[in-house]
């Protein structure tokens, strides 16, 4: 008889926010073999093209994901636009940015807080997430949804934000980084914080190569990959660098989305300072012809949204590359060998989004 | 008379440790910035279990909890009622066996893991408990509470390391991160609920109830090592066990939950340097 | 926005370009299958930027070797073509056999709504 | 006394909802709203739980984990299925591979619509819960006496 | 006198018969017969001279000696052959060595030396005796039915149970004679004996393993005899006397402790304590009936019942110290390493050396209280360990497997069995159990002779023996459900011996005050000339019988609440992917998968290999300097 | 090493006090785009159909012939395409969101009459 426990984790688990299941085999506490299964969220709605016209489809491509949904929403109104060749207004891209880095912002104190509280440090849980209400209000405010937001249009915005509102926007901002600085103190200084994430599922460059990790879990181990340096959006004329670490554990992934935290805040005040007045939609008529491959960079790394259209209302194929997805075998590899404990530390650590994932 | 105390302190305790479970469930809430539930929360679940269904995987499990209640309550009576600390220990330790044992009677996963690092705790914790013991009856040449507790200087004075040991390893008896590897008060962990994940309704008030009395029992110790026999001591002593778990509430705010590595060589760590080094000075001082 | 270049193979070259493409540093970005005059499979790869699609057409009777032997992770994209596309691919190194998702339709993509 | 009311523990299970009302649920734990005041705790572990969150729709996958998580929970038990997609498929009824919304699997007691539904709409889901379970334990109680 | 010397003998006639008995049905009864004699017997001698004990000396001396000289030689003369014939020279050359020094003495030194008394009947012997006479002839009702499967299970392994029976009973005569002489001669023939039988058995199948480690049992306990028999030439030369009670009388100079540490060497040898342990754990590949007769309920307590006799002049003496730190190394390692094993066997090996080394501490640090923790250790120890040892044997038979781990389908396959064990477990280690009140009273004596680093030492040991009981026991009963397990038949032969076993084992815990009061007291107030004290105190005592009865009490009154209350059965938690059966459910790829549990063994952290090595090179060093203090002792 | 570093943070908390909205006996103000439920002025509908065309999830039944005007609350997204959409501006969002319900809720109005709900 081995020594070797087998358990099933998941797919109803308290640390799991989401559905996933692992065959855990484990040898005392350490994890010797961990075989995935998923499909419990997936949905099949890459086939509802079929069914939702292009702009309808537009409501669907948010709900892919309802962390990211802003995001899920430009890459698709970007692919479209791009095979339509609709050049939207300025003002329309600066007002995609400031939604795209205020979701970016609050996907990753959410992120933090689900860490925070992976790890048994439920006071920073809340914390956390008591910050990011601070952003809900922000997009509740603009948009009308603190999750869904429904601003993302073809063509443009629906919404635009008023000047006034960016101000606060941007006052929100420099208190909010206070509050920040605050806690990835904790995070980053903490010695009991430390020892669960320093040295924890290390994921060295060539690994992370090897394994097509992107967005945070490729750039803590080293790889400088950033979508938005291709200037998609605002991006162009805004200036920043990609957040890079070389360590490649649990500890370098925080502090590359904590400092990717602060950036997104100096990425939102830049786009205020600079954004141009103007219109925020231009009016799309047609159908789509062609087929285009988008990529953004959202919280979880790049997304790739592939359309294929031909002239008639319902586009043909709309295939979603989302980054849990490629981020996958990169946490497999970091699981054989983690102990137990590290296990929803491991999950949470490449901010997984099944929901994106399964689609 | 003795068995009118005896019922008092049965029926007092629980009381006591189910209010200290509120407070504490109010403190943490307020220092997490948050309302929080009601002082009473504690006794309306309790009560709730109660009313439920129990339901239940096999007819055994649910045996082994009854009994660590029984030695719960046993250990709290030897020890306020003035007896031997040593053996409360014991009785407590044979409890909390019991208690791991319903673990592996249930035979589910969640529940074994749980029991196996329970048993770890223990492992990790019982060596600063005996010591604690073997301070006392180092400082007071007894281990009855009630002559400990007559003395005319308060044993903290001999025992400072000793205390600050027990202190430490109170965090994995009172279930408070860093050390709740085996079943945290917190919803959110690796293995569910640890050994309490098979129960339901009454089994799981009873578990709730033995901890109460886990923690009567502990800031009971806590009360020993300041009270004299005069009066303003055991005042003292009350404040001292109220900073005491004052103190846990914060160091369970302010602390990851360690793995079970690091919990261990930490206790072992601390009851060997403190433990050994404050019982070293005594035994040449005497 | 980069390049976006696609390159048009027939489905034997496809071993000798992916390998042609990962000794010249490439990452295997997605691999996307779309269903139009018969299951277009594009294979998409990056480096620095740098987009490039493999391009193929198939149906769903011939046999497509497996990437996975050279981007091991491609066993994911692999058994959810085959899942939900029907397309035979072969020799994946982690073969799912049609359970990745457990869905109770077979292959749905294999037709189009309407054409039923 | 009916403590029921007082001390309603819940279980959260993640369907196939697309995270919107998961974060929403879990945002209800959080200090602005902090669900803790009702003495609500998030169990996640069936044997303890009074009510069932079930956020998203069903699909043939995660069918038989919801029933079996509600068999394991004790009487009295209620389901409240919060979001478009728990109470009709929403917007993803017509894919191939959703079944619908949670009342096709589990007697569904409230419904808590809202896409994504906010956190209020939980909360007052939940206190509308609180009078099924009351009802569901008299109704039990008289059955055993 | 008459009724000791048929104790002694008869069990060596037993042995004769059986020996040449080869029918089985009938060598079966005879064995039988013969243990229960056995017992009879032993409860006689203890009747008889429980009160008062005696002692006396045989007119026919001489002659036994030169019996007994004759019979070495044989032995020696075996031990040489065999060890050349399997190439093992080690034991050739101790047998060699020893065996012509004994008899140089016994012919040349030995005149003029009067042994006034050889046969002493104390407290401590009676216990003994009862211990080895009960035990013993339990153990060997037990083996008639273990044997009987066992070679229909080892089918390859050669049948000679007449041997094995017959190796059993001689033994048991061999004890008897350790614990009652007080000749150093004949306890030392004895003490050979002892060693050869427990050479034999390990040897019993003959295999390469089992040949190997019978040859390493024997070396060492030759090495061990060969500092004993170096003792009697020190003693009978320097202090012209061979009795044991006249060089405990002595006082502890050093000239004195020079014999004392070598028979402390013979005993640490005999105990297989650090680092001369290795033999006990290669010991478990012999019959279990012969482990839990030679290896844990009586031949290894004859080092630690030595060192007990000696231990007037251990107590504050370097000798004393040695022996104390290298018994508080044995239980800590052993303690330690116990976690990392999964063979119950070997768990039970590793804790039988551990609780040895507690009586070893107990016994050398020599005080009153310490000393009545060590005979209450001894008594509590054999009783549990050899139940455990013999249930074991008997799950083994069960399950065909003695692996911790597959005993988590025992509650299906035999609910007796397995209350039996955790009876036997909960002896071993819970609070108002045996153990853990003498482990108490040793720790309250550790304070109070200002011992603080074996204090810290029990500290660390008793948390390290919760683990690995604790999981032993969450194995047993977790219910696992056996499906597709053979059942067999629990034999009457395997049962009862067992159950009075766990009979003993309470009654035992039931019964100590009364132990404490009518012989322990009474044997320490002698041996240390004032009026010794129960050393807990009476309300405790009384406290610790309610608990005990609980614990006996509450699992009955459960049965009506069981029967009146019953509830709605669920399957456990699996994260919601039970396929309904409690022991799979839907893994990844929807494969059903088998849930397995297994314990923790951290090895890691409590890896044998480290762990002795460290400890080997510890104790070796403590024993060095041991040697040092002595020659400097001499010297100055 | 840094332990207790949380400690300045939990003082902060408990000095300020609680944050927590009272949420059944105290609201938090909504913004003036928060997205409710969508309300119709059934006097100005002229029954055009476009909203159901557009509705993503086909929440919206329009019945020229009785000149009613439904909506599946537990169907709707919230998504106010169907506003934007309606060439006379009669549908509007609200900012109260639809409350839990115990079953399937259709909100029916119909033209000439008052608003009138009817669950089903």
């Amino acid at each position: 008889m081995g020594k070797r426990t087998v358990i099933p984790f998941g797919p109803q688990h308290p640390v799991l926010p989401e559905p996933i299941h692992l065959d855990l085999v484990l040898e005392d506490e350490v994890v010797v073999e961990a075989i995935p299964r998923i499909g419990y969220i997936h949905r099949g709605l890459e086939k509802l093209v079929e069914k939702k016209d292009y702009q309808q489809y537009t409501y669907v491509a948010e709900r892919i994901c309802g962390i990211c949904s802003f995001m899920h929403g430009m890459g698709y109104c970007m692919a479209i636009e791009s095979i339509m060749e609709v050049k939207i207004p300025e003002r329309a891209e600066f007002l995609r940015t400031i939604w795209a880095e205020l979701s970016r912002l609050h996907s990753h104190l959410l992120w933090l807080g689900l860490l925070a509280d992976a790890f048994g440090f439920e006071s920073l849980f809340m914390q956390s997430w008591k910050l990011r209400e601070q952003v809900l209000d922000i997009f509740e405010e603009t948009t009308g949804g603190r999750v869904i937001f429904s601003v993302c249009d073809i063509g443009g915005v629906r919404k635009d934000i008023s000047a006034d509102t960016l101000k606060k926007i941007a006052g929100i901002m420099d208190s909010m980084e206070k509050e920040l600085k605050e806690i990835s103190e904790v995070f980053i200084n903490d010695s009991s914080v430390k020892s669960r994430t320093k040295g924890v599922g290390v994921l060295s460059k060539q690994a992370a190569f090897d394994l097509g990790a992107v967005g945070p879990m490729a750039r803590a181990s080293g790889i400088e990959m950033d979508m938005r340096t291709q200037g998609y959006a605002a991006y162009g004329k805004l200036n920043f660098k990609p957040v890079v670490e070389k360590k490649g554990d649990c500890y370098a992934r925080t502090s590359v989305r904590i400092n990717e935290m602060f950036q997104s805040m100096d990425l939102i005040k830049q786009c205020i300072a600079i954004i141009p007045e103007g219109d925020i939609k231009v009016k799309v008529t047609g159908n789509p012809n062609g087929e285009y491959f988008t990529r953004v960079e959202q919280p979880r790394g790049e997304v790739v949204y592939y359309a294929k259209a031909n002239g008639s209302k319902y586009l043909d194929r709309l295939r979603v590359r989302t980054p849990t997805f490629a981020n996958v075998p990169a946490l497999l590899e970091t699981l054989k060998g983690c102990a137990l404990a590290d296990v929803p530390i491991l999950i949470l650590t490449i901010d997984p989004c099944i929901s994106c994932t399964e689609r | 008379m003795i068995i009118l105390i005896i019922i008092g302190i049965i029926i007092l305790a629980p009381l006591v440790g189910g209010l200290l479970t509120g407070i504490d469930r109010v403190i943490t809430a307020r220092m997490q910035g948050r309302q929080g539930p009601p002082i009473l929360q504690p006794f309306y679940d309790v009560l709730k279990l109660i009313q439920k269904e129990s339901i239940e995987v096999n007819s055994m499990h649910r045996f082994y909890i009854y009994i660590s209640l029984i030695f719960a309550v046993f250990t709290t009576v030897i020890l306020l009622s003035g007896g031997d600390i040593l053996l409360a220990v014991f009785a407590l330790t044979l409890g909390s066996i019991f208690f791991v044992l319903g673990g592996y009677a249930s035979n589910s996963p969640y529940s074994t893991i749980g029991s196996e690092r329970e048993l770890l705790q223990i492992m990790a914790y019982e060596p600063m408990v005996l010591l604690t013991c073997v301070g006392f009856y180092y400082a007071d040449k007894s281990f009855f509470v009630k002559d400990i507790i007559s003395a005319s200087i308060p044993s903290i004075v001999y025992l400072p390391g000793v205390f600050i040991g027990f202190v430490f390893i109170l965090t994995f008896k009172l279930r408070k991160s860093p050390f709740d590897l085996s079943m945290s008060h917190h919803g959110h962990q690796e293995i569910v609920k640890g050994i309490t994940t098979e129960y339901s309704g009454r089994d799981l008030a009873v578990i709730e109830i033995t901890h109460w009395y886990e923690v009567v029992f502990a800031l009971t110790l806590v009360f020993v090592f300041f009270a004299t026999k005069s009066p303003i001591s055991r005042i003292v002593a009350v404040v001292a066990c109220a900073a005491v778990y004052f103190l846990e509430i914060i160091i369970d705010n302010a602390f990851a939950r360690l793995k079970w590595q690091q919990a261990l060589n930490a206790a072992w760590i601390v009851t060997g340097v403190l433990g050994t080094i404050n019982l070293l000075i005594l035994s040449y001082f005497r | 926005m980069g390049q976006q270049t696609i390159k048009m193979i027939s489905s034997n070259e496809l071993l000798a370009e992916t390998l042609h493409l990962k000794n010249e540093g490439y990452r295997l970005v997605a691999i996307t299958c779309t269903n139009k005059d018969g299951m277009e499979l594009s294979y998409s790869f990056d480096k620095d930027y740098d987009f490039i699609n493999l391009r193929f057409v198939t149906d769903t009777e011939e046999e497509i070797m497996s990437i996975s032997i050279i981007y091991p992770f491609s066993f994911l994209y692999e058994n959810e073509i085959k899942e939900l596309f029907g397309v035979n691919i072969k020799d994946i190194s982690i073969d799912f056999n049609n359970s990745l998702y457990k869905i109770p339709v077979k292959t749905p993509f294999k037709t189009k709504e309407g054409e039923k | 006394m009916n403590f029921v009311k007082k001390s309603p523990w819940i279980l959260h299970y993640d369907g196939s909802s697309c995270n919107g009302c998961d974060i929403e649920v879990l945002a209800c734990l959080t200090p602005l709203y902090d669900v803790e005041r009702f003495g609500i705790i998030n169990t996640g572990n069936p044997k303890h739980a009074d009510i069932l969150l079930i956020t998203g729709s069903v699909n043939e996958q995660n069918i038989p984990v919801v029933k079996q998580l509600y068999e394991q929970m004790a009487m009295p038990k209620v389901v409240v299925a919060v979001g478009i997609c728990a109470t009709s498929g929403g917007i993803f009824a017509e894919c191939y591979n959703v079944v619908g919304g949670v009342d096709k699997v589990l007697p569904v007691d409230v419904y808590v619509p809202g896409c994504a539904a906010r956190p209020e709409a939980i909360i007052d889901g939940v206190v509308k819960a609180l009078g099924i379970l009351e009802e569901k334990q008299k109704f039990a109680r008289k059955k055993n006496s | 006198m008459n009724a000791i010397s048929v104790l002694i003998l008869f069990p060596l006639a037993a042995a004769l018969i059986i020996f040449l008995t080869r029918n089985d049905k009938i060598r079966n009864m005879i064995v039988r017969i013969c243990a229960i004699i056995t017992a009879a017997l032993t409860l006689m001698v203890v009747g008889l001279y429980f009160k008062y004990g005696i002692s006396f000396t045989f007119q026919t001396e001489e002659i036994i000696d030169y019996i007994i000289a004759l019979i070495e030689v044989l032995v020696a003369i075996y031990i040489i052959m065999a060890g050349i014939k399997n190439k093992k020279y080690i034991v050739s050359i101790f047998a060699a060595i020893q065996t012509p020094l004994m008899l140089w003495f016994e012919f040349t030194q030995k005149h003029g030396i009067e042994i006034e008394t050889s046969i002493i009947v104390d407290k401590l012997s009676i216990i003994m005796v009862l211990i080895i006479g009960v035990v013993g002839s339990l153990i060997c009702i037990y083996a008639v039915g273990y044997m009987k499967w066992y070679h229909v299970h080892h089918d390859n392994y050669k049948e000679r149970k007449s041997f094995f029976f017959s190796i059993l009973f001689l033994f048991l005569s061999a004890m008897f004679g350790i614990v009652l002489s007080n000749n150093l001669t004949w306890i030392y023939f004895c003490w050979e004996l002892t060693s050869l039988s427990s050479f034999l058995l390990i040897g019993y199948t003959k295999t390469k393993e089992a040949k190997n480690n019978s040859f390493r049992a024997l070396s060492i306990n030759l090495g061990g005899g060969l500092a004993f028999a170096a003792a009697i030439v020190f003693i009978g030369i320097n202090f012209n006397t061979l009795e044991l009670s006249v060089l405990i009388a002595m006082k502890p100079e050093a000239i004195v402790l020079v014999p004392v540490f070598l028979l402390s060497i013979a005993a640490l040898t005999k105990s297989a304590q650090l680092p001369f342990s290795s033999w006990l754990l290669g010991a478990m590949v012999a019959p279990t009936p012969s482990s839990a007769l030679l290896h844990s309920a009586t031949m290894v307590k004859a080092g630690v019942y030595l060192v007990i006799r000696l231990a007037p002049l251990l107590g504050d003496s370097s000798v004393g110290k040695i022996v104390t730190l290298v018994g508080g190394v044995t239980f800590l390692a052993c303690s330690l390493m116990a976690i990392s094993q999964s063979d119950a066997k070997k768990i039970l090996a590793y804790s039988t050396l551990a609780n040895l080394g507690l009586i070893v501490i107990c016994a050398s640090v020599g005080t009153q209280e310490s000393l009545w923790a060590a005979i209450l250790l001894i008594i509590f120890h054999s009783v549990s360990k050899s139940l455990l040892f013999i249930s074991v044997g008997s799950i083994e038979h069960q399950i065909g497997s003695r692996n911790v781990e597959d005993m988590d389908i025992l509650m299906d396959v035999s609910r007796r069995l397995s209350l039996y064990m955790m009876i036997g477990i909960a002896g071993m280690f819970l609070a108002p159990f045996g153990m853990l009140i003498s482990k108490w009273v040793a720790m309250k004596a550790f304070i109070d002779s200002d011992n603080i680093l074996t204090v810290i030492i029990l500290a660390y040991g008793s948390a390290a023996t919760l683990f690995y009981w604790g999981k032993w026991m969450g194995k047993l009963v977790s219910n696992a459900n056996a499906k597709g397990i053979e059942k067999h038949t629990f034999r009457l032969d395997e049962e009862v011996p067992i159950f009075i076993h766990a009979v003993l084992v309470v009654v035992s815990c039931f019964s100590f005050p009364l132990i404490s009061k009518y012989a322990l007291v009474p044997y320490l107030s002698e041996l240390f000339g004032n009026h010794a004290m129960i050393p807990i105190g009476t309300s405790d005592v009384n406290i610790m019988l309610y608990m005990l009865s609980m614990l006996v009490i509450l699992p009955v009154s459960f049965i009506p609440i069981y029967k009146m209350n019953k509830r709605r059965r669920v399957p456990v938690y699996m994260a919601g992917e039970n396929t309904g059966d409690n022991k799979t459910f839907y893994g990844a790829a929807g494969i059903t998968r088998k849930l397995e549990l297994r314990n923790w063994y951290m090895d890691s952290y409590f890896g044998v290999k480290r762990l002795t090595l460290w400890s080997n090179i510890i104790t070796i060093g403590i024993l060095c300097a041991g040697v040092i203090l002595l020659v400097g002792g001499l010297a100055g | 090493m840094s332990i207790l570093s949380m400690t300045k943070t939990l003082f902060k908390n408990l000095q300020h006090g609680p944050y927590t909205v009272l949420y059944p006996i105290k609201k938090k103000e909504s913004f003036e785009r928060t997205r409710g439920r969508i309300a119709i002025s059934i006097d100005d509908c002229i029954f055009c159909s476009m909203c159901q065309r557009r509705c993503p999830t086909g929440a919206i039944k329009v019945d020229k012939a009785n000149s009613s005007w439904s909506i599946e609350r537990l169907q709707c997204i919230q998504c106010n395409y169907c506003s934007e959409v309606c060439p006379k501006k009669c549908l509007t969002m609200e900012n109260q969101y639809t409350s839990p319900s115990f079953g399937n809720v259709r909100d029916e109005f119909i033209k000439c009459m008052n608003t009138q709900s009817l669950s089903e």
